[in-house]
């Protein structure tokens, strides 16, 4: 035992000679780069969005770079993983400004890891910046959050109203269990039984499914007029658009930008012609936005998620705006004076500003149906722009 | 446990047992480990070592606990990780002061109780809960039971997503609040991490009281053999069934702990894997002492931490390059030293 | 068949260790075909680990094994082919699979079936118990039919040399005479040379042509039962008055 | 027959099935307080079984078991110690993994879980604990893992764990097998002292010397049955028995 | 093993209330289902063809789990990770078909390590069946540099083959022309050797060679040009490395901790480091999104009765059902199968008798992930893939070898389709997001109420 109470002894002692030794050497540097955070989901079931926005990001940063910087300082991106995991956001954060001194971070690509750290950036004074996360929650999330997606609120409604004008009356619903897969279907069906029409089966699947015969089996039984699909990954919206026609479905599907992804089409292939979504789409019109896409392909080969990507792309651009005035990437609270004040037009639209709550306004919805198989390319990605989504 | 009579057996007729190599691993070992904290924290400076002290007191809890277990007791459970999100969400639940109304998304009561309030009943809904779970269990042994225990954490998980009127699911639950006395809010994050620190070492003493005293005593024996002991006067399912519900009130306080520092929880920090990991670094640090789950869950914490900095490893596989070297570790420990770094027991 | 050397068998200078435990420490001992020797000691003495040592299933750090005149080295399930066979201690037999099975497991490597037939219907007669119940499952056998199933799954290899490792441990007495008898019988009417590690000196002593005597690793006697019999070497091995150094649980004191 | 005013355990009609095997059949008999008494008969007819029932290592199918007056029908492993039994393994079963010195202690220290959780050791333990390793000869031995010792000392250790228990019925499964003869004296010896304190003492053993000498009282089983019992030398030269067991 | 014969005695023996109670679930389980037929026959056709379908899946592996199990005495957790081999060898050299080419995977590092995997399983087996003779013909040092050069030869095709995946055809073809080749020369010898007699057979061995070698070529050829066998060659090639890997692993590791200690245990903990490590490495090569495998055949759908169900499916419970009935004449008819059983018994006693018991188990580990890996290919085309599509897939396969009876092959089969059933059938009327937690619940009940499973070993 006496081993032991050394061994202790020894950590404790070492522990508490420590902390104050590190506070003291925790130094910080006004290096020549302004320094900005990235938190995206590289890994995990937010992967595809994460991946598109951080190349969207650098490539934006890259053209500032070229272009001669802002005021001539250049911009360095710290990339962080936040695994679509709130704890691991927490984890990438306090990495992020603990140890590489960051004031503004854009990300994160999923609500839940924006949810998670968002807090902390809130008390901490570190301005967070999102293209990617819907949830509705964030936009109570404070002060210095910030975020140019459409809130899964609006998405809803807008879901719920075109399933109504379509003349679908009995609905089945089966959402991945993730909060954005969640919230979109919550929203859509509160929207979609508020205008009188009848929900007659719920399933949810875990992120780790791939077998969804089961819970399809179940809903087609209950002989709905329409499927409603809200999926977090593109894998599994995909699987349960081509796992539903396998079981003799025909009827029409319904769902929003994860299941018409690249990768969802391509798993699905045929059996996802038909398939209906609202989605937020880049303006064929908005020559910016196409010519970004443009770009994006000519760099790495493909594009997907356009709308985000194109998100991704404009934080960038509208941080750089704001740092051009502040001049400083230590000064959280310029930024986001900045940000409110700011009206911007990008590559998702034109004429964007911030309201109150650090959402973004000035933005809409479309609905969009996806080509035949044939019909498909890399220049429509496979699907068509129907209008913009009805309301009311 | 007969192989090992049989083997043994074998063996007494040339003589006594083989002596493990007591060599100074375990000294190296903790003088590595400890050595790699003290630069990292040189390195790193200290708002995030504040974070990584603080990950570290909740997973040694946690390691702590789990090891009164597996190593005292010899119940190879992975399903801990379970407890551990009771904890969090039982905390989360009472203590969360967000009112979901306003917004559009699932709502659930929220009873906003003080930290402290809510604290014991983390502590004792984690026990309860426990309670029930050992009576089932407590017939079941060896695979078996970890076969029953990865169950019992599947089915956790599962009630912690699916449970949509209690636990908010995949949504989470958020602004859980921070431990405060009266009016003094610790919401540093030195303040938190010292209390972390103060928990760790309360459990730390608890199981030091435990597995010293003759109750521990009585674990070693029945983590040898069940039947022996009973033939003694001991009803064994008593005593494996209290330290299981020891054990995962212990868990159920660092489940609370963690809510309230990350003030946010979902259902993704309690998912099988960690439980795997979890279960890995108690045995990496060595079976039946309470400094080797201190030190594995220490290297645990260091490790991926440390590898964030590795220049050649992109970033996003981080954590999986810390799942190989811990998969790595724990065949090579098996291989050279089943009881673990400064372990007790073999298993 | 035979090699051109009178001894069998000759172990030189063997040493095995597990670990820091010398279990053997330099044993040379040799056999002549068809001799029958034991191998007596005490406890922890070394006994079976002569027979592991033979058969490859323990650490021999030192010194060769000789069979026939040539340098045994092969692996533990390549010896029996050579016509050693090994009946370990305690009556280890597979209990899932029936006494004819068990028996086939003896020569299982065996291609010749009309060989197998032969030597299946030698050992039953060898063994009239087991030939009544040669369908029923071995678990289901007592005790002193399971040490029977043993050797007669060991002489199934058809061995010029037979391993017996304790072979009366554990069963009762009129149990250990059938047993001696039997290897009595096969040492005689199959002419095997045999070799028995045993703890029951007396029994064994009747049957053997020749024994050794054991005591922490070395051996120190050699000769046969007459001479150990006059001698007090038992005596004075079993009560640890040779090398009354090292060896902790085995005190003279009070007895 | 002993009388039954000086009988410790008294089994009526005991049995124990293992699927179609009648391993104890409707056994009964009366074990006489005072003395030794040896359990013998050749393998396989229910000896470890029986003493496995009387300790309730394994569930009664059928009977009473009467001990010191009281019947029973369900024996509890854990309370056997209250009847004032205790035991050894016919495969020696050690706690492997902690020392000698924990061996013995771990059946001294309290037995109720809450007060267990607060029970230090107690010097009343480390004088009894030192007692019986000093009896058993295992003193110099006390740190080491059980694991550990030679097959001797683990027989030795096992004998001292049970007769810390300080019980007034001791069996002893097998306490000689496979001990060569100056370990066996040291057993013999501790058996000897453990009867002259007033114990009762019973065994299964298959050493014909021993069972000559030591017991007082014998009873031989063959198939789960009684098949005779008595004083040890008239027992032995019963024709059944030697048909059934020595064959001499 | 008596550990395990003494925890059943132990726990055999099932009082009369607890019979009563098991008959009551049994019955209440019986009336559901025939509830559940009552309400919607159609969604309950629906359902039983879908869970007949996992259930084959869950039952190829449990067989292989058994296999192993009544071998070794250890859960190897290595299967989960060689069904997600299995799965992701397809993904792995088809990569270029799925998707329209669009993650392309070809990583010279995995080529490295799998043709290193090859060359030393290949390099062991050679030395167990014929190093004795080539050390006798050849003396031990040309032998060792034969044996290299083979087992060199044989790494560094398997790397070639995984480096040009989408010319597997015309790449397997030499190794299948000569295969055949080989089976055709053996098989003219023996029907030549049966028909016509002895003297008159001089010019045979010749005749039958070149007749042999000449269909060889054929079927060279032939295999060559059919374009579309490229899949159904990489699931043999993705089984054989998930089959290696897992031989690799007993051999290298497994053997050598069991030299060490004989804890189930710690076979267990050593095996769970094996599955974190290879899951986590599958993860880095493949990253973690799941992904679909290219379609095969069978993948329209047929209705029968108002439901639906897809030949591959059919398909699939074919293979599970050949599996279980090759494996049991392997075991119960073969000279391997009795050393099987023996080394299940006692693996001491087996190798004394003669039994190479290395050589026997490493043979097990084999089939076993093999199995796995094509319970993984089969689970992958039927749905689709993701890394830890393993782990699941492991808990079920070992839920449903436990459900059916440890070690006993009967068991594993039926357990597997019984949990494939239940687990439909369990959420009839619970949301479909409960199945795992349905699946674990009946693992429970069942150990409580039979210890030993559905049909226990004997």
């Amino acid at each position: 035992m006496s081993r032991y109470s050394w061994n202790i002894f020894l950590t404790t002692a070492v522990a508490l000679l420590m902390i104050p030794l590190a506070i003291a050497c925790g130094g910080d540097d006004s290096d020549e780069p302004f320094r900005i955070g990235v938190m995206e989901s590289a890994t995990g079931p937010g992967e595809t969005y994460g991946t598109v926005a951080i190349q969207a990001k650098q490539m934006a940063v890259e053209e500032i770079n070229a272009a001669g910087g802002i005021n001539g300082r250049m911009i360095e991106l710290i990339v962080e993983d936040s695994k679509c995991s709130a704890q691991d956001a927490i984890t990438a954060y306090n990495k992020l400004t603990d140890v590489d001194g960051v004031k503004i971070i854009l990300g994160t690509s999923c609500s839940g890891a924006m949810l998670g750290a968002a807090p902390l950036a809130e008390k901490d004074g570190v301005v967070m910046f999102s293209g990617l996360a819907t949830n509705p929650d964030i936009a109570e999330a404070g002060d210095y959050i910030f975020r140019t997606s459409l809130n899964d609120a609006q998405l809803g409604v807008d879901t719920g109203n075109l399933l109504w004008a379509d003349g679908i009356r009995k609905l089945a619903t089966i959402s991945e269990s993730t909060d954005y897969a969640e919230g979109v279907r919550r929203t859509t069906v509160e929207q979609f039984e508020k205008r009188g029409g009848e929900i007659v089966g719920e399933e949810r699947y875990a992120s780790d499914a791939t077998d969804f015969r089961t819970s399809l089996t179940k809903l087609l039984n209950a002989n709905p007029d329409a499927l409603h699909v809200a999926a977090q990954s593109e894998f599994t919206g995909g699987t349960i658009v081509k796992q539903v026609r396998e079981l003799g479905y025909d009827g029409p599907i319904y769902s929003e930008i994860v299941p018409i992804g690249t990768t969802a089409l391509e798993i699905a292939g045929d059996a996802a012609t038909g398939l209906k979504a609202v989605i937020t789409d880049i303006d064929p019109a908005n020559e910016k936005g196409q010519e970004v896409l443009g770009n994006f392909r000519e760099k790495y080969g493909y594009v997907t998620l356009p709308w985000y990507l194109g998100s991704a792309y404009d934080d960038v651009y509208i941080t750089a705006e704001c740092l051009k005035e502040t001049n400083d990437d230590q000064d959280a609270d310029g930024l986001r004076d900045c940000l409110y004040e700011i009206t911007w037009s990008g590559a998702i639209g034109d004429n964007y500003s911030f309201d109150e709550r650090g959402e973004v306004v000035g933005l809409t919805n479309v609905v969009v149906e996806v080509l035949p198989l044939s019909e498909r390319n890399e220049d429509n990605n496979g699907y068509q722009v129907l209008g913009p989504a009805p309301s009311g | 446990m007969s192989h090992l009579a049989q083997a043994i057996r074998e063996l007494g007729d040339s003589g006594p047992l083989r002596r493990m190599p007591r060599a100074n691993l375990e000294r190296i070992a903790t003088v590595l480990v400890l050595g790699w904290a003290v630069g990292f924290m040189l390195w790193q400076g200290a708002g995030f070592t504040i974070t990584l002290t603080t990950i570290f007191a909740i997973w040694a809890i946690l390691a702590v606990s789990l090891n009164l277990v597996v190593g005292f007791t010899g119940l190879l459970s992975v399903g801990h990780i379970g407890f551990f999100g009771i904890g969090a969400y039982t905390m989360a639940i009472l203590a969360s002061d967000a009112s979901y109304d306003r917004l559009r998304t699932e709502s659930i009561p929220t009873p906003d109780w003080p930290f402290f309030a809510a604290l014991p009943v983390c502590i004792a809904i984690a026990g309860l809960v426990a309670l029930g779970v050992g009576v089932v269990f407590n017939r079941f042994r060896d695979d078996i039971f970890v076969l029953v225990s990865f169950g019992f954490a599947i089915i956790a998980f599962s009630f912690f997503l699916n449970l949509r009127e209690l636990t908010r699911g995949a949504f989470g639950i958020h602004e859980i609040p921070r431990p405060a006395f009266g009016s003094w809010v610790l919401d540093g994050e030195i303040e938190f991490l010292i209390f972390a620190l103060i928990c760790l070492a309360l459990v730390v003493l608890i199981c030091w009281l435990i597995v010293t005293s003759s109750f521990g005593r009585v674990l070693t024996a029945i983590r040898e053999d069940e039947e022996a002991i009973a033939v003694f006067g001991y009803r064994v399912t008593h005593f494996k069934l209290a330290v299981w519900v020891l054990s995962a009130m212990m868990a159920g306080l660092a489940g609370a702990l963690l809510a309230s520092w990350t003030s946010f929880i979902d259902p993704n920090s309690f998912i099988l894997l960690e439980s795997m990991l979890l279960i890995a670094i108690v045995i990496l640090g060595g079976l039946a002492t309470i400094w080797g789950s201190l030190l594995g869950a220490m290297a645990f914490v260091l490790l991926e931490e440390g590898m964030r900095f590795l220049p050649f490893l992109p970033p996003e596989f981080v954590g999986q390059a810390r799942q190989v070297v811990l998969g790595v570790l724990l065949v090579l420990l098996m291989l050279f030293r089943p009881q673990g770094l400064v372990g007790r027991y073999k298993l | 068949m035979h090699g051109s050397s009178d001894v069998s068998l000759q172990l030189t200078d063997i040493a095995v260790h597990y670990g820091a435990v010398r279990a053997l420490d330099g044993v040379s001992l040799g056999i002549s075909q068809g001799e029958a020797v034991a191998v007596l000691g005490p406890n922890g003495a070394g006994k079976s680990t002569v027979l592991k040592a033979i058969m490859g299933l323990a650490p021999v750090v030192a010194g060769e094994v000789h069979w026939r005149g040539r340098r045994l080295e092969a692996e533990t399930h390549e010896i029996v082919r050579e016509g050693i066979c090994f009946v370990p201690q305690g009556r280890r037999v597979f209990t899932h699979l029936s006494i004819e099975e068990n028996l086939e497991m003896g020569c299982l490597y065996l291609g010749d079936e009309s060989e197998k037939r032969r030597r299946l219907e030698s050992v039953l007669d060898l063994f009239p118990i087991l030939y009544d119940k040669r369908r029923d499952l071995a678990s289901q056998m007592s005790g002193g039919q399971q040490q029977m199933l043993a050797i007669g799954r060991g002489l199934m290899g058809a061995p010029d040399l037979l391993l017996l490792d304790e072979p009366t441990l554990g069963l009762a007495p009129i149990v250990v005479g059938e047993v001696f008898a039997k290897v009595r019988e096969i040492s005689n009417r199959v002419d095997t040379t045999i070799m028995i590690v045993e703890h029951n000196i007396k029994g064994v002593l009747e049957i053997v042509d020749r024994a050794y005597v054991l005591d922490k690793g070395r051996i120190v006697h050699e000769g046969t039962p007459e001479s150990i019999r006059e001698t007090n070497i038992l005596t004075d091995v079993f009560l640890g008055r040779i090398q009354p150094d090292e060896e902790g649980g085995g005190r003279t004191d009070g007895a | 027959m002993t009388d039954s005013s000086a009988t410790v355990i008294h089994t009526i009609d005991l049995s124990k099935h293992f699927g179609a095997v009648r391993a104890v059949d409707e056994l009964t008999v009366a074990i006489p307080k005072t003395g030794i008494t040896s359990i013998v008969g050749p393998n396989g007819s229910g000896k470890s079984t029986f003493v496995n029932l009387l300790s309730g290592t394994l569930p009664l199918d059928g009977g009473i078991v009467i001990i010191d007056g009281v019947g029973l029908r369900v024996v509890r492993a854990h309370e056997s110690p209250q009847h004032g039994i205790t035991r050894t393994f016919q495969e020696v079963r050690l706690f492997e993994q902690i020392s000698a010195w924990d061996n013995i202690m771990v059946v001294l220290t309290e037995r109720r879980l809450v007060p267990s959780l607060f029970e230090r050791v107690k010097p009343a333990h480390r004088e009894t604990a030192e007692r019986v390793l000093r009896e058993v000869g295992m003193w110099e031995k006390r740190d080491a893992m059980a694991g550990e010792l030679s097959y001797g000392q683990r027989k030795l250790l096992e004998i001292g764990r049970a007769m810390a228990m300080d019980a007034q019925t001791y069996l002893f499964d097998e306490p000689f097998a496979g001990l060569f003869p100056q370990m066996l004296e040291r057993v013999k010896e501790i058996v000897i002292r453990m009867r002259d304190q007033g114990h009762t003492l019973i065994f299964i053993s298959h050493n014909m010397d021993i069972v000559r000498e030591l017991p007082d009282h014998l009873i031989v089983l063959d198939s789960g049955k009684l098949l005779t019992e008595g004083e040890v030398h008239d027992v032995l030269s019963r024709e059944e028995v030697i048909e059934a067991y020595l064959g001499e | 093993m008596s550990v395990w014969s003494g925890r059943l005695d132990l726990s055999q023996f099932a009082e009369r209330p607890r019979d009563l109670l098991a008959l009551v679930l049994a019955l209440a389980v019986a009336g559901y289902i025939a509830w559940a037929i009552s309400q919607s026959p159609q969604q309950a056709l629906q359902f039983t063809f879908n869970g007949l379908s996992v259930g084959a899946i869950y039952a190829l592996l449990a067989i292989g789990f058994t296999l192993v199990y009544s071998t070794v005495w250890f859960f190897d957790l290595y299967y989960g990770a060689a069904a997600a081999i299995g799965a992701y060898g397809i993904f792995y050299l088809r990569s270029g078909e799925a998707l329209g080419g669009l993650y392309q995977v070809n990583d010279p590092a995995v080529n490295v390590v799998f043709a290193l995997v090859t060359a030393g399983v290949a390099w062991w087996a050679i030395r167990e069946f014929y190093g004795r003779r080539l050390r006798e013909r050849f003396g031990p040092g040309s032998a060792l540099g034969v044996e290299t050069l083979i087992a060199g030869g044989l790494g560094a095709y398997m790397g070639v083959v995984l480096a040009w995946p989408n010319d597997l055809n015309v790449l397997f073809a030499p190794a299948i022309g000569l295969a055949a080749a080989v089976l055709f020369t053996w098989m003219l010898r023996r029907t030549v050797a049966r028909l016509v007699p002895r003297p008159t057979q001089s010019g045979v061995p010749v005749a039958a060679a070149i007749i042999g070698a000449a269909l060889g070529v054929v079927c060279g050829v032939a295999l060559a040009h059919a374009g579309g066998s490229r899949l159904y060659l990489s699931w043999v090639v993705s089984c054989l490395l998930a089959g290696m890997v897992g031989l690799a692993f007993y051999r290298g590791l497994y053997v050598q901790i069991i030299r060490r200690t004989n804890s189930r245990l710690i076979m267990l903990v050593a095996s769970l480091g094996v599955l974190l490590a290879l899951t986590a490495l599958t993860i880095i090569v493949f990253e973690s999104a799941p992904r679909p495998l290219p379609d095969v055949f069978g993948s329209t759908p047929w209705q029968v009765g108002g439901a639906t169900i897809k030949g591959f499916n059919v398909f699939a419970i074919g293979v599970s059902i050949a599996a279980f009935i090759g494996l049991l004449l392997l075991l119960k008819k073969t000279a391997f199968g009795k050393s099987v059983r023996a080394i299940g018994d006692d693996e001491e006693v087996a190798r004394v008798v003669g039994i190479n018991t290395t050589l026997v188990i490493a043979i097990v580990f084999f089939i076993g992930a093999v199995f796995a890996a094509l319970a993984g290919v089969l689970n992958g085309h039927d749905t689709a893939i993701q890394p830890r599509m393993g782990l699941i897939m492991l808990l079920k396969g070992w839920i449903a070898s436990v459900v059916g009876g440890i070690g006993n092959l009967y068991g594993a089969i039926v357990g597997g389709f019984a949990l494939g059933l239940i687990e439909q059938f369990g959420i009839w009327n619970l949301a479909g997001e409960w199945k795992d937690v349905v699946s674990f619940v009946v693992l429970i009940l069942f150990l409580s109420f039979w210890p030993n499973g559905l049909l226990p070993r004997r």
